[in-house]
This record gives structure tokens, C-alpha cells and sequence, in this order.
């Protein structure tokens, strides 16, 4: 832990539950035994952390600003600045962008495409929409056979098919695009 | 006697642990992609038997009978699932000399045909739900709407070789009857090979409750306390314990009769399960029964102390019955059981296979966690998703529960989703806190959260989110120009987590 | 109620387990290096409290007390060791206003003191095993050797305040007894601080009996099936069981009720254990008290289904004993315990501290393993090198040791050296199977062995070792020149090791 | 595994409960799934063996000419060329020699000179002898205390004290040399 000690404040854009903050994180040192201890805020909100990292992927974190509540949390990156964390018994996806990143992030959201990825490899049975079709919230796009079960992806949003990128019988990847749905700009 | 285990994951590690503690040696059987499976290493031999798709490896009689063949297996354990209610292996399994540790193939056919069964009970003076034989196909359609009607609505369409809610329509009257049967029809036999269906009732508010048995060669029969086993996800078991809240000692005494009955009818021999529904008023209705062991036999384990996997095997060797009835129908405490899946609660909990990379196992007192996965095993996309069974004992329901909600929240799963935040919640929700619940209970709750999140945090867990997401990427990641570092190239963890890829 | 657990290892995770399953806030402490110990990760806050060496951490009363205001715990369970039986921590909680979760401050002097709690046992009609009060300093060596040999030989010379065979003498005859005195006297001072010793007689063949006992603050005690500790190595229990196969039916009462006379004689609250020996011929005789929870406490928890540590919680918040005295006495089948210490029996059970770099606990039926390490985590050298306990339970004894020898088999801990070969040996041992054992089993079949090593193998298993050593080092390191590599650089396997030395 | 596949025949010396065996490692191939086949022989022994790594240091091992044995195996390296193997519960030390190692081996073994190391960290407590002492197999050489323990490291071999090498009161780390001992030569 000791690499993270001796640098700067750095800020980081965080993206959790659908809410962006933009965070510092500032190095205060290392403490008795492994950990290290940071102090990070964001908006109005300031924390005193010491944090150590327990085996590939957890974190060990002691609020001490805060009761010195303690907390296991497993994080990984699922695709670059996409981390699936693990708070509580909870499955919580958070998004981390830092400058290059964020251009990408948001020249695709500008464009109003939502690009539906299969959440688990398989095979793709059947796909159920066509480019031109409008879709609904929830709306099944694609069956994606994975685990002896038929699986059905749903639409994140309402919109028109623009793409359809998958052909029934392939096998696909987890993260494979299927579909690509154009949606209205809100905002 | 030296025993092949015919299967894979928590089972097959289940049985091959019985087998260590029995000294009986025993063979594991693997497929490509369960080469790292812990079962492997629990086996004294493990034979590599085809490619990962099932029906080349773990339903492929020949290739499993060829591996008892070359490391000189005298017996055979098929687990639940894959070949276990097979009558052909069964038979098969005689023919080579090897011992089948399963009832006879004659009853596995008498009891898996669903309206066979249905007549061996009523022969055995069981009662069953309301329903037909199998309609034959030359039925005309006002015949069926006919026999439908004399049913009474709601009914089911259920396919006599069925399982796991395929082949099956709920009708509520007349006119959706002959369109029913013909789709339920075509479902069934895509997915069984035989489109045979029967109508049943469907009873409202009915739990779902079942009978343990245990049958010897020498004529012994003995009913264990009941499992319920209502709450269900589509026709799927998720939550199971014993005992249930809705039976009395005299309704007890009246479901481990009627199991006695039938499975005597039946000559039935190793471990089998009843199912029957249980209605608001204390009756209740023989279903179907599974020739096996079933996936929650641990919930009885518990409360009784009988090891079902060892009795299976001593009474495959010839060994008479010992288990006291008294024992086996008189609870100690209580007993819960969770199915934990590699599956996203958040995506209508679509399957999640994919590597663990970090693994915490519930342990201590009262918690039983029968396993089929390790940290650095790569959840396979061929079988079923259920990496583990977590088991929770306490002298009561109350404190099962509170044990069961410890357990989960220490199990830490990295690297997939798994279902535990929708058990969780299941586990607190005051219905199932109280015991009033039936099996369309969990389908119910389940939409009425109308796909609201599983992960939805408090204002706190939000702000340890966040943290962690920060720290995790200025750790792994703060190498970014105009980001306010100052070390050149790639931190500790970073190099860690890319090796992570390197790794096998 | 906040509870504040002053301890680390397993048994801190024990307590915090029973914290979480009773909805009460916790607070764990940690020194150091104890900054990734499981303890830290399962309670709801966790407190710095000073360096590794457990003067300045776990073992000081001030750091302790001031972690506790901090965090706004409202009461301390000590755990074992450390100040667990430390009056003067006990009564520094209750001056804090903090509930110390065990006996009252007084009667862990009255009991701490071993002639105290002889005196005290006397007094209450319990039979103490034949021996002295403290030898006052004052006593002539002439007035010594008298007293030694009223009490006759063999004898021990025991410390007041003793415990793990320190400041102990065996003396065979009057010639030994004055310079055995001196230099009892001696190591008890550099042990203990207090050099006061007395003298006991040794009782040949005896066995190690002992009464879990549970008082409330309405003066309820209820007593407990005994447990068996006898396998012991240097004094120092190794294997621990319930119930003894020594002990009838008549015994198992006659034990209950002294334990029960001395404990309510000094109005005992909380959990605590009486130890006794028991000799050949059915008597047994009161050695000590401890005034805590006992490591050994899951076996009778497995036998008897009551949570020892939820009661001790129950009871400092003052709730009245609701468990039932039949069924506290009533074993339910066997259990046994193994404790695991990160030790090497191939070189006298020296400590091997060090990182734990693969980990595969024992689970499944009728196993639970209350541990304190995780894959990763450092074994700290500078408290006890236990890592965790394992308990197997069974119906009968002979159940009990298959599924123990099962669960030992699967229990893999890479990177550092444990007991578990010698724990395996002494679980296959002749009279251990048998049950025919005293204290000095142990140590006598130990030396029988005359150091040979317990990591002989048989000669497949020299092939096994052989291979495995060859393939790891072929894909660990196979670069050297003239080795007929063709591969140029590191292979993935070297790379990860290296990075395993960088990672944290 | 793909990195051992493809390599030619490789000899390693390996030492396993004190006996030498010059074992040639010959890969056979991938196999189905993630196993590795490879021939193992030595003296008049030949074993065809699938191997995988399970996780860090941990094979499993099944030897398909000796009926499907499955066994795993913890390994990891205490020392350059020094192995810890766990065997079916059992800790067996294995040591394995190339070419450079040996040589270095050999030389120390020849010197008749016994190193001898504490085991364990900790504090050392006592020196038990002196150089010019003579002491027996299993004798007593020093005290080192850890995890609150006086351990006793004995002498693995009869012969004389020529060398102490740490001082009572000092800190030790495992794998520190307390002691040397010279034995007669035999053979």
C-alpha cells in the first residue's frame, strides 16, 4: 500500500447509482500496520479512510471520521472505469472517469444510442426485434441461452432498433453487443 | 464396494465426502471445463469423460460407464439432476455388474411418469390434486374442454414427463383450454421428447411441503419430518426448511403415513421424496415423487442428525434400516436452506457464470455451506448455476433466520453476481418472517418490486461505495495525464490486477 | 447494548458472529499487524489499539477502555486469554461504566487464584484433588519436605497463579522437594509476577473431565454435559470432546452437581468451566476454574444445540437462563475439536508463522470450523499460533473421528506448516480410537516416536511428492541453461510467483 | 499451462524423504479442459500425469497410468530450489536441482558443514553451546521465544559446534543461521 503514500490529491469523477460526484482523494499516510490512510470528499461531504487490501479484489475499509465503521468491499473492473462492487451482501456497479475516458462516456450518451450487451455468454436463440422496430422499457430484444435456461434481454430503455449486431444460433461473449437502440434526448 | 460419483458441483462433493468418511473409495467423473473442479480433488481417482456440453459427458451413459469400467467402480452414485431419475442408466448400470445406489429402474419408470404416479397413489389410498390420466391424443376437443371442466378452474396443463415448469399452462376457463393443450403439448416435447400432458387443479394459497423417505432392501420404510419448500421462483426452489410452520404434529403424522404408504406400494428402496401440496385447512395432496436425493435433503440432516448420503450407500451394500422412526419424524430445532446462484437478482436474475476471483465461505456455528466452486474457478455457461447451498441450524425458526442473514452477509463472492442481495431481502420480508407465505408467494413479491433494484444502498453504503470505487481506481488506474500523479507508470495493484489475466 | 470485543483470531470472530446474529453492534480491536485479520472485516466498526506486541495492544487495559469511548460501546467481552480472566480489567470495565460480559470482578480473584479456588471448592463440599494451601515463604525447608510428604509422591508443584504448565515441577521423592520449590518459585515470578506455590498430589492414569457451567443474575446455574480434554501435549489440550467415554451416566450427574454447588457457592454469572480429573475408579476431583469462555466451547455447543455465547450476552443484558437442565445434560451424539496451530510436528510442534498463501476450509455435513485467518493473511508470530479449530460432530464417537479425519484431509493451508499430520496420527491412534487415554497419552506416544518424522509417506505417495516437485519446478523456474528448455524468459507461473512477492 | 506444452524433454534432480531421483519431465500435450499430460520417469518408473494449477501453489495431479489417482498438492518454494509440498495432509520438504544449484549443494555438502537455521521468527533467547562443543542429534542448540512460546532448536546432526552466529537478545527472522555444526564425514 505504501505505492499510494507521497503523491498528491487527485480527483476522480464517480459515478454510483446513477449519481456523479467528483471526488478527492488525498494521501495521509501510512498507519500502524498495512493500512493506508486517505482523506476523500466530495460536494460537502469529507471522510477519513484507512483502507488495506485483503486478497485479489477486496478492500478493507475503517471509516474513522465516522465510528470507525468497517467495511469489506470486493471490487473488480468489469470493462475499463466499470467496477462491479460488492457493499453489504449488495452488488453495486459504479463508473470511474478520469479525462480520456469521459470524452468516450459522453460523445456515446450525446448520441442518444444504448448499446445492449449480453450479460452472459451463450448461445443466441432468437433475436426478437428488427432495426426500424420501436421497443418499450423492458422490452425482450434477444434470448440468450446460457446454464440449460433461455434468458431474455431486455431493452434499457424506449426507443427505435437502429443495429442489430448478433445473428441467431452464434455463440456470444458476455459483453457482446446485440442490439443498439436510439433513443429520444431528454435533458 | 468403490463408488463413482456421477455428477459434478456441491453434490458429487456431497457424496464423494460420505465416501471419505465411510472408506469407501470413490471416482469423481469431470468434463473440459470442470478439470479445477473441487470435486476432482475430493475423489481418490477422477477420469476425464468428454467435452463440457452435458450430453457428452455427464448424460453420456457410455462415457460414465466406461470410466466405472477403467478404474474398476463397483458402484454408481448419479446425484441429483443429469442421469438420476433415468431409468435406462439405471438399467443400464445392472447390466454392467455395477450397483445402481438408487431404487430399481422398475420404479424410477412407475414413479417419473407424473399421471403413473398419480395412480399409484390413488391405488395406494394417497390423496392426490384433483386432475385426468394422460389425454391420449385421439381426445376430440370438446373432450378435452369436457375433461377440463370437470377439473373445475384454475387449472394446470402440466407434461406428464415435466419438471421445472416447462411444458406447463395455467388455464382459467373453457375457451383457452384447446390451445393450451396444443402448446403445452409442443413444449413438452421439445424439451422432454414426449408431449404427453394431463390437466390438474390448481390449488390456491397452497404450500409446498415433502416427505423424506428412506427405504431398505429388507422391507423398512421410514418418513422423515417434512421439508417446505414453497418459496419458489417459477416452479423453482429457492428457500427450504424443516420443519414447516403449517403442519401440525397430527398432519405430520398423517403426510409420514401417506409417504409410507405409497413408497411401500412401490417396493420403493434407497432415499425418495414425496411432494405434496398442503392447503390453507391442514389437507393435503400427494404431487409427485423424486427416485432420488433431492438438492435440500441438508434441511433434514440437520434436524434429525441421519446422514441420508451415508444410508443411501449402506443400504445400497445390503445393510437393513436402522434410523429410529421416533428420530427421523422429531425435529431438533430448525433448519434452513439457501440456493446461492451465479445469477444477476438485478437482470430478472439472469445467469451470471464467469471466474470467481475472491471467495469467503460462511462457516461457524450452526452454518453448514455445501460448495461446488473455489476462489479461481471459472463458473462454467453449461449447467446449472448454483455454486452453493448455504444451511442454517437453530434451536428455533426465528434464530435459523438470524443465522441464515449472518452467514449471507459473510459469504463474499468477487469476480460474479450472485443472487444472495434477493435472499437477503426474501429473508427479511415479513411474510416470510411469519410463515405466511404460499408457493406463489416469492413470484408475487418478486413483481410487485417491479425490477426495482436489489442494490439500492442507504445514504451510508452510497458514500462506502464510493470510497471504494475511488480508492479501487487510484489505485488500480491513477496514471491518467492531468490527473495529479506523480508516480511514472503503473502502481502495485495495477501490475497485480494485470497479472490477475496472465494467470491460470 | 454495543459490544466492544477485546480479543483477535477466532475467537473474536465468534463473538462478532454471535453479535450479528443478535442485532447487536460490534467493535473489533486490532494491533498492527492485525490490520487484514478477519476479525476487523465482521464487525460494524473496528479500532486501532497499538502495536503488535499485545503489551501495548490486546493486553492494555487503557488502549481498550479508550476504543470503547470512542466507538460508544456500552459493554466488553474479553473473549479467552488476554485479559479475559484478568480482575483488575474487570473492574476497570465497571468503573468505564461498561458491562463486562463474565463473572463479577471479585469472583474472578476468588477463583484466579488456585489455592483460593481449592479453598473454595472445600468449602462447598466439592473434592479437590489431595494437596496443600499456598506455601507460605516463611516455612522451613525441614517444614516443606513434611507437607510434601503428608501429601505423598509423585507430587506437582504448582503456581498459584499457573496456567500452561509453567512454574510446574514433578517430584518423585522428599530429596527433590526443596530445590524443586526454589526453582518452581522462580519461574513462577518470571512468569507470573507472583512467585506463591503449593504442592498436589499426582493422580496416575487420570483423565481430564470438565463442566461447562451457566449462571444468570437471578441465580440460576445450569450445568452441562462434560467435556474430555485429556489429549494433551506439555499440559496444553490439543484434541477436546463431548462426552467423555469415561464418564457414566451416575458420574455425569455427580459432576453436575458439585459443579453446580461450587459455582452457585460464589454466586457465578456468566459462562465458566470447573476442571476436573478423573481417575480410574469413577472419582474425580476439582482441579481449577476458568473463569471465561473456554476454547473448547463448540463441542458442547454441537452436542447440546445451546449457543454459549449468545447466553453470555443474554445474560449481561440480564435476561433470566431459559436453558432447559435435561437438555444441557443430554448429549445429542459426539462431538470432538481439533485445534490447528501453525506449527511443524516435525521439528517438536515448533512455531512456523508466516503467510498463508493458499486456503481451503474443511465444510460440509456435521463440520464447522471456527477460523481466524483468510488466504493472504500474515500468521502473526507474536501471539498463539492456533489458526483455527475444527469440530466434527456425529452421531456416535466413531462418526465423529471419520468425519473429523475427512474434514483434517480436505483442510489444505498452503505456505505454512500445521499440526494437522500429527493431528491425523493421533485421530488414527490405536487407544484413541478405542478411547483408553490419560493426560500423559500424548506426550508418551510423542516420545514413543522418538522425533520420526509424521511426513513419511507411503511410497505412492514419495512418487506423488516426486512429481509434483518436478512439475512445479519445471513451470516455475525451468530456464536455466542446458536443460533442454526451449522456451526463452519467464513462464506464467514464474511471473505470477514474482508477483506474489510484490503484491499486498 | 499452453507455456509447457510444445517444449522438449526436461531433467531435474529432485530430492524427496532424502533420496535423489533423476526425474525427466516429457510434455504429452493439452488435454481436453485445462490439464496439461505429461510423462514423468525415473530409474525404472514411468508415470503419465494430467496436471493443473488449482490456485497460487496449489496442483492437482491425475496420474491416468496408475488408475486415475487424483491427489492435490499444495507447493511453494521456501528457498531457490527448496520446495514445500502438502501430500494428502502430510508437509513433505522436496528440493530440486538444476545445473547452478547443485554445484552450491554439493560444495556445502561436502564441506561436512550443517547449517543450522531457526525455523521461525522471534526472539532468540539462549545460545545452548559454544564453538569446539560437541553435541549429539536432536541436542538442543538454542532458545528462540515466538507467539509467546520458548522453542528449543535442536541439532540435526551429531558433530561439533565450528561457528555461532547470533547473540542471545537478538531479533531473528526465519531462515537466519544460529549455529554450525561439523559433522565426521560418512561415505
Amino acid at each position: 500500500m505504501a505505492a499510494g503514500a507521497g503523491r498528491g490529491p487527485v480527483r476522480l469523477d464517480v459515478e454510483v447509482a446513477g449519481e456523479r460526484r467528483l471526488v478527492t482523494v488525498e494521501p495521509v499516510g501510512l498507519v500502524e500496520g498495512d493500512g493506508s490512510r486517505f482523506t476523500l470528499s466530495w460536494d460537502d461531504t469529507t471522510y477519513e479512510v484507512d483502507v488495506s487490501r485483503l486478497r485479489s479484489g477486496a478492500l478493507s475499509l475503517i471509516v474513522s471520521s465516522a465510528g470507525y465503521v468497517s467495511h469489506e468491499v470486493t471490487c473488480y473492473e468489469t470493462a475499463p472505469g466499470e467496477l462491479a462492487l460488492g457493499v453489504g451482501g449488495r452488488h453495486i456497479r459504479a463508473r470511474v472517469i478520469d479525462g480520456r475516458r469521459s470524452r468516450t462516456v459522453e460523445a456515446a450518451r450525446e448520441s442518444g444510442d444504448h448499446v445492449v450487451v449480453t450479460p452472459m455468454p451463450g448461445r443466441l436463440v432468437r433475436v426478437l426485434v428488427a432495426p426500424g422496430d420501436t421497443v418499450q422499457v423492458g422490452q425482450g430484444l434477444a434470448v440468450v441461452e446460457a446454464m440449460k435456461m433461455e434468458n431474455e434481454v431486455a431493452s434499457p430503455a424506449a426507443g427505435v432498433v437502429s443495429e442489430v449486431r448478433a445473428a441467431a444460433g452464434s455463440s456470444v461473449k458476455a459483453g457482446d453487443v446485440l442490439v443498439v437502440v436510439r433513443v429520444e434526448r431528454h435533458d | 464396494m468403490k463408488i463413482l460419483v456421477a455428477n459434478r458441483g456441491e453434490i458429487a462433493v456431497r457424496v464423494l465426502r460420505a465416501c471419505r468418511e465411510m472408506g469407501v473409495p470413490s471416482v469423481a467423473v469431470y468434463s473440459a471445463c470442470d478439470r479445477t473442479a473441487p470435486h476432482v480433488g475430493q475423489a481418490d481417482a477422477a477420469v476425464a469423460i468428454g467435452p463440457s456440453v452435458a450430453a457428452e459427458s455427464y448424460l453420456s451413459i457410455e462415457r460414465i460407464l466406461e470410466a466405472a469400467r477403467e478404474t474398476g467402480a463397483t458402484a454408481i452414485h448419479p446425484g441429483y439432476g443429469f442421469l438420476a431419475e433415468n431409468a435406462a442408466f439405471a438399467r443400464a448400470c445392472q447390466a454392467a455388474g455395477l450397483v445402481f445406489i438408487g431404487p430399481d429402474a422398475g420404479v424410477i419408470e412407475t414413479m417419473g411418469g407424473k399421471t403413473a404416479a398419480r395412480r399409484a397413489a390413488i391405488d395406494a389410498g394417497v390423496p392426490v390434486v384433483p386432475g385426468t390420466e394422460t389425454l391420449v391424443d385421439t381426445l376430440s376437443d370438446d373432450e378435452l374442454c369436457a375433461r377440463a371442466d370437470e377439473v373445475g378452474y384454475p387449472l394446470f396443463i402440466k407434461a406428464v414427463a415435466g419438471g421445472g415448469g416447462r411444458g406447463m399452462r395455467r388455464i382459467v376457463d373453457t375457451a383457452a383450454v384447446v390451445a393450451g393443450v396444443q402448446a403445452a403439448r409442443s413444449e413438452a416435447a421439445a424439451a422432454f421428447g414426449e408431449s404427453a400432458v394431463y390437466f390438474e387443479r390448481l390449488l390456491a394459497g397452497a404450500r409446498h411441503v415433502e416427505v423424506q423417505v428412506l427405504g431398505d432392501t429388507h422391507g423398512t420404510v421410514v418418513p422423515f419430518v417434512e421439508r417446505e419448500c414453497s418459496i419458489q421462483r417459477r416452479h423453482q426452489k429457492v428457500i427450504e426448511e424443516s420443519p414447516s410452520v403449517a403442519v401440525t404434529p397430527e398432519v405430520r403424522a398423517a403426510l409420514a403415513e401417506a409417504a409410507v404408504a405409497l413408497s411401500a406400494a412401490v417396493d420403493y428402496t434407497s432415499a425418495g421424496t414425496l411432494e405434496f401440496l398442503l392447503d390453507a385447512d391442514g389437507h393435503f395432496f400427494f404431487l409427485e415423487m423424486n427416485t432420488r436425493l433431492q438438492v435440500e435433503h441438508p434441511v433434514t440432516e440437520m434436524v434429525t442428525g441421519v446422514d441420508l448420503v451415508q444410508w443411501q450407500i449402506r443400504i445400497a451394500r445390503g445393510e437393513p434400516l436402522t434410523v429410529d422412526r421416533r428420530q427421523a419424524l422429531t425435529p431438533v430445532g430448525h433448519a434452513l436452506e439457501c440456493r446461492v446462484y451465479a445469477e444477476d437478482p438485478d437482470t430478472g436474475f439472469l445467469p451470471a457464470p464467469g471466474r470467481i476471483t475472491a471467495l469467503r465461505d460462511p462457516s461457524g456455528p450452526g452454518v453448514r455451506n455445501d460448495s461446488g466452486v473455489e476462489a479461481g474457478f471459472e463458473v462454467p455457461v453449461f449447467y446449472d448455476s448454483m455454486i452453493s447451498k448455504v444451511v442454517a441450524w437453530a434451536p428455533d425458526r426465528a434464530g435459523a433466520i438470524a443465522r441464515m442473514r449472518r452467514a449471507l452477509t459473510e459469504y463474499t463472492v468477487g469476480g460474479i453476481t450472485t443472487a444472495i442481495p434477493a435472499l437477503l431481502w426474501v429473508l427479511g420480508h415479513e411474510a416470510f418472517v411469519s410463515g405466511r407465505f404460499d408457493t406463489t408467494f416469492l413470484d408475487r413479491v418478486l413483481a410487485e418490486r417491479q425490477g426495482h433494484s436489489f442494490s439500492d444502498l442507504p445514504a451510508e453504503e452510497t458514500d462506502l461505495a464510493v470510497m471504494a470505487a475511488a480508492l479501487f481506481a487510484y489505485f488500480s488506474g491513477a496514471d491518467t495525464p492531468g490527473r495529479g500523479v506523480d508516480g511514472p507508470g503503473p502502481t502495485p495493484w495495477r501490475r497485480a490486477a494485470r497479472l490477475d489475466g496472465v494467470r491460470r
